[in-house]
């Protein structure tokens, strides 16, 4: 065994359980990034060059798309708090 | 002694991603919000694409990592509507 | 095996000094170029450190700077040989649009390196660069922020360049 | 084994051991730099050709991009926390 495969599949372990056990947002995102890491790392020593490329050219789209509903879903939790109570009345 | 190659340690460690991330999206900590259920439901996709991986299907898990991201904005999408639209 | 222990020590300094004059003089320590970077600078100078050096960790962290150049050079070259250096340089001015820097850091930093690795390339050979690389990031990024901030924003304020 | 990859093994296992055991959000980035730095290292040291030297630029050119994103969103959340109080 060489010294890639090993450590990808450490990160691999460690990602995977610190995604869970986080519980803000923006922890469990970056403890994904480091599952993806991992998952590219153990890819590229099966020699699958080009799987590995197009899997790191995907990884940020996948992570942003993430980030913006996260930022759309804190924003919109935020606002909905203070009016809750009396803007169904007015709507009806 | 050549038991343990890449390959068997991979199918492992697939299967071992797969049975922690299911049971961590049902039971996990704070999962009554749906977005933190969501970001719990990666794991099991990625154990599922090293067990493609094991089994040298090259295409399949092409495929499968391209399909996942449009997959995450339909379920981000799907989401958040939900919290608009319910009073 | 000591003398590959002694080859390593050797190429770390020199990438360290590198990046770090190459960087410092293009002005990192100065002001966040990205909006990201002015969050870590902040929460690095409320653990105890330098401001300024806070500004030039976070900046390593959003774009692809001289560290970043000087790990490609190292790789391109022991890939490709010499002129690996300029498809090196080609490559991280792009990154550097992506992010959007101006990237003059980069570029500059790629070039240097190449050619101090050629200089170098008699007696060490280009893998220890990039081991040597490694080691030197570990050191700023990995090993204790606010110390290695202070050393950064000491560094900055002797050159001049804040 | 070689003393190059031993080295770059070891700071990688520090590195991931720190970045699951840190608590801030901010602080954890530095960490991931360094991370990407060194399995930018391991891929071109395993495969020695320009094509792997290729992957460990594309590898590490778009992990920048998504730690730019996420230090600009953490940025952002500590706006909206700010200000809706």
């Amino acid at each position: 065994m060489d010294v890639l495969p090993l450590i990808s599949i450490l990160s691999c372990i460690l990602g995977g359980i610190g995604v869970i056990l986080h519980t803000d947002y923006i922890n469990k995102i970056i403890m994904f990034a480091f599952l993806e890491a991992g998952l590219i790392g153990l890819i590229t020593s099966f020699y699958y060059l080009d799987v590995s490329i197009i899997s790191s050219i995907l990884e940020p789209i996948g992570t942003v798309i993430l980030l913006l509903g996260a930022l759309k879903y804190a924003h919109l939790k935020r606002t909905k708090k203070k009016y809750s109570s009396e803007v169904p009345i007015l709507a009806r | 002694m050549n038991t343990m190659n890449l390959v068997v340690l991979t199918t492992y460690i697939g299967y071992f991603l797969l049975i922690i991330g299911v049971i961590g999206a049902i039971f996990g900590p704070m999962t009554n919000d749906p977005l933190k259920r969501l970001l719990n439901i990666e794991v099991p996709s990625m154990g599922v694409a090293l067990i493609f991986l094991a089994y040298n299907e090259t295409l399949a898990l092409m495929t499968y990592i391209a399909v996942n991201s449009v997959l995450m904005l339909v379920f981000v999408r799907a989401i958040i509507k939900n919290e608009e639209l319910e009073a | 095996m000591e003398i590959e222990v002694i080859k390593l020590i050797i190429a770390s300094i020199i990438c360290w000094i590198n990046f770090v004059v190459v960087d410092t003089y293009f002005g990192l320590p100065k002001k966040p170029g990205v909006s990201g970077a002015e969050v870590i600078g902040k929460k690095i100078e409320k653990i105890g450190g330098n401001i300024n050096g806070g500004y030039f960790m976070g900046n390593i962290v959003c774009s692809p700077d001289a560290s970043a150049g000087t790990l490609m050079a190292a790789i391109f070259y022991y890939a490709m040989g010499f002129e690996g250096g300029l498809i090196a340089a080609l490559l991280i001015f792009i990154g550097n649009r992506l992010c959007n820097d101006p990237g003059y850091a980069g570029t500059i930093g790629t070039i240097t390196a190449t050619i101090l690795i050629y200089l170098c390339s008699g007696f060490i050979e280009p893998q220890y660069f990039i081991a040597g690389m490694v080691i030197a990031i570990f050191t700023i990024q990995g090993f204790h922020h606010a110390y290695a901030s202070k050393l950064l924003g000491s560094i900055a304020k002797k050159m001049g360049r804040i | 084994m070689d003393i190059v990859i031993l080295t770059i093994g070891t700071i990688m296992v520090i590195v991931g051991l720190r970045i699951f055991l840190t608590r801030s959000r901010a602080l954890k980035l530095p960490y991931v730099c360094c991370l990407n730095f060194c399995m930018a290292a391991l891929i071109v040291l395993y495969i020695k050709s320009p094509m792997g030297a290729l992957t460990a630029v594309v590898y590490f050119i778009s992990s920048t991009i998504s730690s730019n994103a996420i230090a600009h969103t953490i940025g952002e959340m500590k706006k909206i926390e700010k200000t809706m109080k």
